[in-house]
């Protein structure tokens, strides 16, 4: 029998080596894997390369990872935030290194690692300073940016569901970078609010196919229906 | 001389927008055009973060953590909302479905380059965003700030001094002064604002100017988007 | 108001004019736009391209659009099944012209023509006749071949149920490129054997959100509901 | 000479695919394989046109046109399924996550290079369909082939005479003569068909064989997936 199911986020964490290169769901903390990464705080691995859209709001979740530091590099597309204070002093400090990439490019680079694309060329970025000793083409009448995938040795998301063969459904705009980053790295452990049985979910409603799925584990909901306005994108 | 209030910049934004419209609303000032949408038009916001069908602010006490706009503002959904992943919404940009987005801005060049996400201060925490997305990515892209900066200098210019954006992107300028389009001719001045004149913008402006004022009508300037039926 | 119902098939593919590019759903025949194809044939436009994994099966649907010499070229992966005989006498006589690629990259091709990537590097078909004059790239230890979006003026998609936004939902393996397609034709037309109400398509499970389709036409189903066995994929 | 009958290698590629794999099964012989999946293993079948969680034909009148494999006959789906697009399902292989594929083939080159989807009569009309993302997509590739052509030719060949489908691709075949390995050092045999000796075995393949079959025991050699706890 197949039964992806683990006991707790600790459990699932536990083989997390220093060194890893770690994707984390979510657009600020709507899908952030909360209990996921304290289970990693824990279980305290070093110099991680941590891929998210931002760098951490406030002192909790992926700020508290940073906090530990825990983090040798971050990969994001929006660091500088209202409430990004730890991130903010670990790099004038010269004490964490970044990885600036556009959002849509970041996206599009995790997509293609988990799709097998090699490289691919984008227009996002081309004359910017985030595209300098890039290599370009000219393509069809436009001007193109080449960008390689992003690939993770764990990625740690969270979904509403999720069945023992891994299936998972998402809640409303925290699906953000869940399925992508699922498909991108070699394991992926899924926190859901519930585990339902294997065929609970319909076919045509899976958002993320189990295949892209390692390990799930359930973190029953918080009260916390707040959202906590930051900077931008 | 009578600025344009950025209640009335945002209203002459949202004339702009055709009924159908697939829009994209930037962070700070265009936020503001949702609230200017003719009444009579159904236009559908896009929210980079994964929703298309994006509503108003939730009421106060109804707000959920997991629907939010790019700006990480709580916001509801519209009956027809679909909600998808990062790849996919992104994908919606750069695939040039979006209809417009309207951005904000520190600079934009006479030839449609633009600067709005890095001042380029040596200890400024670079932060981009979906800014560069956004300024390819739709198909027009409208920008929306005050002309002149707090020192009176035009944002306006030949060339942009602070770090691209994207290059030759920006379609529609409108400012607090004027309403402005880069064309392969040049800028070309739509509107201008009460008791302004030409030579008054162009002198403010600093680069040159086509006065085009002449042909507006009282309609509005609008782009025909992709057709349905 | 928005409102992309149209009243028939017929008036959906009015404008589809000779020369053009023309995406086709459908897998064998799930997911194949029937009714639309029928009403191409009956407007007649010719010297088209289509965009297919196949080339038609027995005589009716995309196989009588090639009968009726509308077709100049045909884009797909696997032309030859049993019962592809229209195409087979039409390519042995030399009167259509062929691309045959791989069933991924053409996937894969239509996906970037929807995504905006101006040309991306898939390991597929690396090595073989079909990479044949190619541009190819070795990275990070593997081949590549360069292969380039397709892009097509229209597509003619199947769904299950529509609403006047263009959002749909497809039905089990009928899904296949319906949803790609959709991105990366100029103006989508999908036939849905049902128009719903704006709103009863729960956000969370719209398959093509209706930024990318264009026309929707009721067509109700027809008692069609035994799949006819052909060649391979 | 006793040969392997298609069941006993269908059983026999069957045992050579652990609980909890990801597989997909080509076209014609490989389909085989379905019927001889070990019953205490939990095995996920893949479709390329959109499936995960393929279930067995259905029963005579209960066949569904939009639910089919890739083979275009009617499947069912089992609990867990799931249906997606055709750039996910391709995604899935091209992005290496099925861990096994089972493939027909002509030919089979001594490097693991196949070639299974043309003859390469010039009279032909050439269909690839998924074959060639298949072939380079799985962490395993497994031929399932006969040994010898109908006029008695080795199909495993020093190199292939028929276009390819993918290059060094394959890693293990198994024949109605033998089950091999495709290694750096060259082919090792595995299994050889009952009462077949290796030396003859060597004689009717034509290219050079490693004798690992002294290496065999009871268990079948499985390959490990990715961990999953």
């Amino acid at each position: 029998m197949i039964n992806k199911v683990v006991a707790t986020a600790a459990v699932a964490v536990a083989d997390i080596p220093n060194g890893a290169t770690v994707m984390i769901g979510g657009f600020g903390t709507a899908g952030m894997p909360s209990e996921l990464i304290d289970a990693l705080i824990a279980k305290g691995s070093k110099d991680l390369t941590i891929v998210n859209n931002n760098a951490g709001n406030a002192d909790t979740g992926l700020a508290a990872l940073l906090k530990a530091r825990q983090v040798k590099k971050i990969i994001c597309s929006f660091p500088r935030q209202t409430d990004s204070w730890v991130f903010d002093g670990l790099y004038k400090k010269g004490d964490i290194e970044l990885e600036l990439v556009p959002q849509g490019n970041l996206a599009e680079r995790i997509r293609a690692a988990g799709a097998g694309i090699g490289a691919f060329y984008t227009p996002t970025g081309y004359g910017t300073p985030l595209a300098e000793g890039k290599e370009t083409r000219h393509i069809d009448g436009r001007d193109y940016v080449l960008e390689y995938p992003i690939h993770a040795d764990f990625a740690l998301i969270k979904a509403l569901r999720g069945d023992r063969w891994g299936n998972l459904v998402y809640r409303k705009t925290a699906r953000n970078f869940g399925p992508i980053m699922a498909a991108a790295a070699k394991c992926t452990i899924a926190q859901v609010r519930e585990i339902v049985n294997l065929g609970d979910l319909d076919p045509e409603n899976v958002v993320t196919p189990g295949i892209f799925v390692q390990r799930v584990v359930e973190v029953p909901a918080e009260a916390k229906l707040i959202a906590s306005p930051g900077a931008a994108a | 001389m009578k600025r344009f209030t950025r209640d009335q910049m945002a209203a002459r934004v949202g004339r702009d927008i055709p009924n159908g419209a697939y829009v994209n609303l930037g962070i700070g000032l265009p936020t503001m055009v949702a609230n200017h949408l003719p009444k009579d038009r159904e236009i559908i916001l896009h929210t980079e973060n994964g929703l298309l069908g994006m509503g108003p602010a939730p009421e106060a006490g109804a707000e959920d953590a997991d629907l939010i706009n790019a700006g990480k503002q709580p916001v509801t959904t519209l009956p027809g909302a679909s909600f998808f992943h990062h790849a996919d919404s992104f994908a919606m940009m750069r695939g040039g479905h979006l209809d417009f987005c309207v951005l904000g801005a520190f600079q934009v060049s006479v030839t449609g380059d633009l600067a709005n996400w890095h001042t380029g201060a040596p200890d400024a925490i670079p932060a981009v965003g979906g800014a560069m997305d956004l300024a390819i990515g739709a198909k027009r892209v409208y920008v929306m700030m005050e002309h002149l900066t707090k020192k009176g200098e035009s944002k306006i210019v030949a060339r942009c001094s602070y770090p691209l954006t994207g290059v030759g992107c920006v379609n529609r300028i409108f400012t607090d002064l004027a309403v402005l389009d880069v064309t392969s001719e040049g800028l070309k001045v739509l509107e201008r604002a009460p008791e302004l004149s030409f030579e008054e913008l162009q002198r403010l402006t600093g680069v040159p100017l086509i006065d085009a004022s002449a042909a507006l009508t009282a309609e509005p300037v609008v782009t025909q988007r992709r057709e349905h039926a």
